[in-house]
């Protein structure tokens, strides 16, 4: 069994009362709580802010490029599905970056885990707009204010279909505890974006604003009804829903690539040099 | 003998179902063969062609002259007829064709007539057609018959019967009508050891030889290597090395994703491999741009991951179905930062074959990124050779896995050594953490700022390394004189039409070909002093598919040499061996 | 006035009998009734397919590459907000490759036009599945079938709030001369989804396939509400919607942007290198 | 005179401002200034410097040794104190630092309390070690109180005031307590001309100056130019640049878009051109390789369009704010397929400003790729400089508009020319249509596949351009001896300190530096001999802050030259003056 002191990494460069160290904590409580040991999870994170998470607790880790660590944690996860594997993403990495990875992750449906680390803001290369900014928010590279519309991350993953979807706010501990731990043992993909303040580069959307709007849905909510999902995403501004938005079963995509569907996964299945001179003969 | 037939038609019009079993059929009947294709961007319609060259003796280009022109469009008579050999025939079905043409050397044979009544069916006038070309080589139809039963294994007798009666119906009327045909065929002449294989039974009266393409070659590589992952986005011509993967995956142990793009692919490659099995990627070069990042992240994290790439003319989109060298000097230098790499080129199937399966030891075993460069000429061409050898490709896993990880105490990912090399562990395998890091890291893959950590990780990731990997490098091959007056280099797929130009000119001169298919790290001279036998001739040619010489900019910068004249050729095509030997001709070779 | 021979082209090198013939005269009748002059429109178009499309017309073109057509269209009508752009892509072309800037041509709104002639599947590569096409389709790089969830670009669209949303069929000339017509006068980016056969490579959503499901929104169907809109967008199978799915006002980039707002293009815009010596002061 | 200060502390401390502060006040002052900055990939804590350099003579390049330490936080003090000079001093706040120092040359000031005492906000103390600086200096307040009017002037004189107080209690505090300060700092000598000037109450006393940084530099260099739209996603070392033109878009016709990424950002920059406007990206390595692809559409579709990368450690991640030169090669063969392309590496902000023009002048007249390569050191260091010339930027229009276009009977994008330059025209300027390919095209520029217009477009498009554009570029620049026995060859930011260095060594050897900055294509010989000047060395160096001397290599592949010996650095910090010295006194120079 792991103990929260398995999982203490480098000191976070992160600034004081940023959210990012409350989304740590959350993570390492949730780990322990689901009795999972550092070498049980593979974390996988891009560049940002929250892409340095993994080296703030122990885990296996793969840190790598700026927007690609959806295609990294698919592939682990192709590799060896007895690996969990959690990509960590910021909003500019994930919805940025690395937007195509995302759609494309949750067509695929691997068993897999996404973290966005959303700030609302470019923190690591000092505050332009990521695509989650505010319109209107004035930046250095935006000077007459952000002119795009936001993009919708909740939304447009009930749009794609994404088998598991939540929105956490780092200052709700509990709660986030609760959707990680969701996230992390729901059979597929599963998308959790976490609203946090970035205390440096945000001055919009900060730990009050949050905290004035996030209300989790309730009981009421069917989280299995698309539509209604769809109608609960669109809210973001005066209120903002919080907790599993959207969650349908589907089967993932380990289970149907023949090579490995319950089978040892590919990492633990022999290589067979002799298999492949069979294939020579077809060429006589 | 040496004869080449060439089957030109519009995409869409089977010419390449007949030009592939002609192919195997020669192969088969024991005569070298070599082919290759020309076709357009496009699915139907426009111009393609598909040239079977076939002979007694090695060889190993397309000629220019054709001996046989099977025209399945007036467009490709207007085309070619001026490609006849003096004993050529140009022959077509009047009625496909809608067009009946004069002259002693253009024969009608109604294909699709003779389908309609041999088998009833006017889809077998293809089989017709073969059917009259071993008509007008005076051949039997044992071959086609063996080949025709394995093609519809599946279908059953049958099929095979109304096949053969078509064919056979094609045979009949060719000989019957070809007052013309001039051709005389031998089957090459056995090996002792073949005649007592035949007497024996064993087998049929030919020499066994493989008939491989480029692209079967690479594939049959990375399987031998290891390869357990590919992820690619389908790009000309690279396409085929992801299908013939993916025909594989459900035999083998081998998953094969088509990403979203081509940095999700490699990407996937490099994850897949961080996971623990070996992996790969392919591509074009355009799409190759959009891997250069993930390389640079290969370099970074120590990742093995092979990388193939299919050169087209460029830059951009340029020619999507045609043939260009012109991948080298980028390939070589894609990337921020510095970090070695292997780059292989391989001349023909046989090297193909070898060197991918090479490029994944390296890989694994330097833990660098390792490309296969190839294009679209290579991909296609078809070739005889003897049979390959798998046992001939060194596999062996570096990694640490359960057992041995377990065992040990600590575990560095990216710990300091003498060679350089980093014990690279499958993660989950044990209690030990394996971590890594695009960002510079310290032993153990977490981030550093600081400087000392930063060149010691310089020189343990590259400046150590460098030289061990270009210790396996083999030099490049010498062939013809060993010590010739003139040399002719090339590099990569120019290798077959180099080695029959030096064959032919050596009969009279003294020439030698050398050429290069392990390109980098850059060979040294300790194995074999090419730089002496460049230095000691009087002539020296470099010989490339591209505009710039990009491989004789790299000789020069990597040992000084600067050759006495550049060929070049960039116009989207192979080189033809008459237009070689013409280009080498001009010059008192 | 322009007419039908204004807008000939090289001879197409499309299939007989493929969507894509439909689509272009459908685009040329469109142009002749709308009253537009060649030089009136540039085309930006990717690889594929359908990137071929502006050689067989008369346009000003730009066939840049595989997926990248949006940002080149975009960037045209930033620099000239007097130029009509149509920007034409592949399935492949704009969600597979492009997806990123899919999502983001969204968000920004610029008065532009994109096609999409969804076959469901890789043409010009001969083949391979596309992220439309439907699951289970076995090609050349999918011997078990597509195993991934297809991609809805209507849904995708609503849910990023694209202005304009609507979905054709290359078999129904009259509706998509007419969406065409209604996507290039409207104002915000206008994205038309059309529907094609590709006879080549699709077995399965063959002209018939489509013929069959395909029925035209009623007038039942309000474009102006968005959830009613991603509730229909969901139908995809038995039915198809074809028309304008979704729609709304907005204020586009090219009114937002200062520099051009209410000007002239910046094309026209003069250079005033004296302005530029100005800037030299800040620096003494 | 010659001092150096060096503020450390945090990120977040405001270590920046007061760095900016001075060299902007010696700079005023009648100094010639230089100032480099090193700091972590973070925005709070860890440990960040900004070092000052200002003399009374020509410096461009950072020293070891340290005159003034200013330390914000104890660590600044651990880490730095080894470098202080024989005069040098530290100064802190023990209530900040939370540590009070024994020893002579620690100086504890309390600038908090100062701040709350004099102007009564603790947010002053950085205002206040800027005062203490000019007392311990022996400088006067004026030009401060100058600077901070122009700083403040919205903000209204009562804050000018405020911060004039916190300074001045701060210079009255040093002034008192500073027994050890040994400083002696002249004003500079003024010119005749300056001092009637200075009579004519036109100037303050001091020679008038810029002060610089390479950020800065291309981006007023880029409006000299004419660019009138930028796209880039935000990368270090190149967002500076992005908000630099971001900043101007307010004022001038220019347009700047974040891009979703770098893919976008280059398309962008291409559709932007292609309409008819100059336009530009910017990013950094690793940015750059996914700007690869684009790169290769400028070349095939000869759309102009200027690109600055900002190269910073790689590969990958490697270190997001430091330094390193080792993307040369990568840019310079960067994308599929063989055009041409334009290289310039700027070695100080003069250079950057005129560059960078100069890339858009020779991007526009041959329709051609032109790079800007910088760095985090280039990007960031300030010098001071004489005045600017904008008109010493060529900017002229060469694309067709609508007047001349519709004059034209015909127009084809494409059209064949004796300079392979084409007309290129702006789209729906008249009723001429402008049409362009990534695949291979026609005059018309529609797609095409044969083999004869592939092979005009090249010549065209390559062949016949490349030596064009070589007769524009510069040759390098040779400073010191013009027979030197000892040449020190260098490329872009390592200018600064080769010609310091080079500058020093001059009082006693033969020695002279040899520069480039205008890189690709090669300069030629025919301006000046540069290669003669190396055969006649009998020692010749090559310095490049990278691993793998990358132009030493590049100059072989062009020249054949080989260097004496190879100078690097790799560890992702800058060269000071000294450690070069080092590495070039070991040898006889
Ligand atoms: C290819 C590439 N482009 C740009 C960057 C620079 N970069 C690093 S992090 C970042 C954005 C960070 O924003 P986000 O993903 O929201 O993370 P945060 O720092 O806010 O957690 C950028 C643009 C990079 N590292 N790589
Ligand atoms: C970067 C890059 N990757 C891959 C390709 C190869 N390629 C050309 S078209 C195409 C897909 C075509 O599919 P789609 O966009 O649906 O167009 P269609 O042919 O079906 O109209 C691909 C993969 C390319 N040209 N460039
Ligand atoms: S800049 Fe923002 S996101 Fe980054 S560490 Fe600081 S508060 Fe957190
Ligand atoms: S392959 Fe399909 S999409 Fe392409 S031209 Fe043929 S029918 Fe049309
Ligand atoms: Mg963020
Ligand atoms: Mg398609």
């Amino acid at each position: 069994m792991s103990e929260l002191e398995s999982f203490r990494g480098q000191n976070p460069a992160w600034c004081p009362g940023c959210g990012n160290l409350q989304i740590l904590r959350a993570f390492k409580m949730a780990m322990v709580e689901l009795g999972l040991e550092p070498h049980e999870l593979t974390i996988v994170s891009g560049i940002g802010q929250a892409g340095k998470f993994p080296h703030y607790t122990r885990c296996n880790t793969f840190n790598g490029l700026h927007g690609r660590t959806l295609p990294v944690a698919q592939a682990i996860r192709l590799a060896n599905h007895e690996m969990r594997v959690l990509a960590v993403a910021g909003d500019g990495d994930c919805y940025g970056e690395g937007g195509n990875h995302f759609l494309n992750a949750m067509r695929r449906n691997l068993n897999i885990t996404l973290f966005v680390h959303d700030n609302q803001v470019y923190g690591l290369t000092k505050g332009q707009a990521s695509p989650t900014t505010d319109e209107g928010m004035i930046t250095g590279a935006q000077p007459f204010g952000v002119l795009y519309e936001p993009l919708n991350p909740i939304a447009l993953a009930v749009a794609m279909d994404a088998s598991f979807v939540a929105r956490g706010f780092s200052g709700d501990q509990d709660q986030l505890r609760g959707l990680m731990q969701s996230a992390l043992e729901h059979k597929g993909f599963a998308f959790l974006d976490i609203l946090q303040p970035c205390v440096s580069y945000n001055k919009i959307n900060t730990f009050q604003w949050y905290r004035e709007r996030c209300y989790p849905v309730g009981p009421e909510h069917d989280p299995g009804d698309r539509v209604a999902a769809f109608q609960r995403a669109l809210e973001f501004g005066e209120r903002i829903p919080t907790g599993i938005i959207y969650r349908s079963e589907r089967q993932t995509l380990e289970e149907r690539i023949p090579v490995i569907a319950n089978r040892e996964p590919l990492v633990k299945q022999p290589f067979l040099p002799e298999d492949m001179a069979g294939e020579l003969q077809r060429f006589f | 003998m040496d004869y080449t037939i060439k089957i030109g038609g519009q995409a869409g019009q089977g010419l390449q179902t007949i030009g592939a079993v002609l192919a195997k059929l020669f192969a088969r009947s024991g005569f070298h063969v070599f082919t290759h294709q020309d076709y357009m961007s496009r699915i139907r319609g426009g111009h393609n062609f598909y040239q079977v060259r076939f002979a007694d003796r090695e060889i190993s280009a397309s000629r220019k002259v054709v001996d046989i022109l099977v025209a399945l469009d007036k467009n490709t008579v207007a085309e070619h007829l001026g490609e006849l050999s003096p004993v050529g025939l140009v022959v077509y079905d009047s009625e496909t064709v809608r067009e009946k043409y004069d002259g002693e050397n253009l024969l009608d044979i109604p294909f699709r007539q003779i389908a309609m009544d041999a088998a009833g069916n006017r889809i077998m006038e293809n089989t017709v057609a073969v059917g009259a070309m071993l008509g007008m080589l005076g051949m039997d139809l044992e071959t086609l018959d063996e080949l025709l039963t394995e093609t519809f294994a599946r279908k059953g007798r049958e099929v095979v019967d109304q096949n053969l009666a078509a064919a056979k119906a094609g045979a009949d009327f060719a000989r019957g009508n070809c007052g013309q045909c001039n051709f005389s065929v031998n089957i090459p002449g056995l090996t002792a050891a073949q005649e007592k294989e035949a007497a024996a039974g064993v087998s049929r009266a030919a020499p066994k030889r493989m008939l491989m393409d480029g692209t079967s070659a690479v594939g049959l590589g990375a399987l031998a290597g290891g390869c357990r992952f590919y992820a690619a986005y389908p790009m000309t011509p690279s396409t085929g090395v992801m299908n013939f993967m993916a025909a594989q995956s459900g035999r083998h142990s081998l998953i094969v994703e088509q990403a979203e793009d081509e940095i999700a692919a490699i990407n996937m490659a490099i994850g897949a491999s961080y996971a623990g099995v070996r992996s790969m990627t392919g591509t074009a070069g355009g799409g190759f741009a959009l891997m250069v990042e993930g390389l640079s992240l290969a370099g970074m994290t120590e990742t093995p991951v092979v990388i193939f790439v299919g050169q087209r003319p460029a830059p951009a989109t340029g020619f999507p179905t045609r043939t260009e060298q012109a991948d080298l000097l980028y390939i070589l230098h894609a990337a921020h930062g510095e970090f070695p790499r292997v780059i292989m080129a391989p001349g023909n199937p046989e090297q193909a074959y070898y060197l991918t399966g090479k490029a994944f030891d390296l890989a694994e075993k330097y833990q660098v990124p390792a490309f296969i460069i190839s294009d679209q000429y290579l991909a296609d061409t078809e070739w005889t050779l003897d049979a390959l050898d798998p046992a001939k490709i060194i596999y062996q896993d570096y990694r640490l896995r359960a057992g041995e990880l377990a065992k040990l105490a600590d575990y560095q990912r990216h710990a300091y050594t003498d060679t350089g090399v980093s014990p690279l562990a499958e993660p989950g395998a044990s209690h030990h953490l394996v971590v890594t890091d695009s960002d510079e890291h310290d032993e153990d893959g977490h981030l550093v700022e600081d400087a000392e950590t930063r060149v010691r990780m310089v020189e343990k990731r590259l400046l150590k390394k460098q030289p061990l990997i270009r210790d396996q490098i083999s030099p490049p091959l010498l062939h013809g004189d060993k010590k010739p007056e003139t040399v002719i280099v090339g590099w990569g797929s120019t290798y077959g039409v180099i080695k029959e130009a030096v064959d032919r000119l050596g009969e009279k001169h003294s020439i030698a070909m050398l050429h290069f298919s392990e390109i980098y790290p850059f060979p040294g001279t300790g194995k074999f002093d090419y730089l002496e036998v460049l230095r000691q001739a009087k002539f020296t040619v470099c010989v490339e598919n591209n505009a710039t010489s990009q491989f004789a900019r790299l000789m020069r910068a990597e040992t000084g040499f600067v050759f006495s004249k550049l060929v070049t050729k960039f116009d989207g095509r192979p080189y033809l061996l008459e237009e070689l030997l013409d280009e080498l001709g001009e010059h008192d070779v």
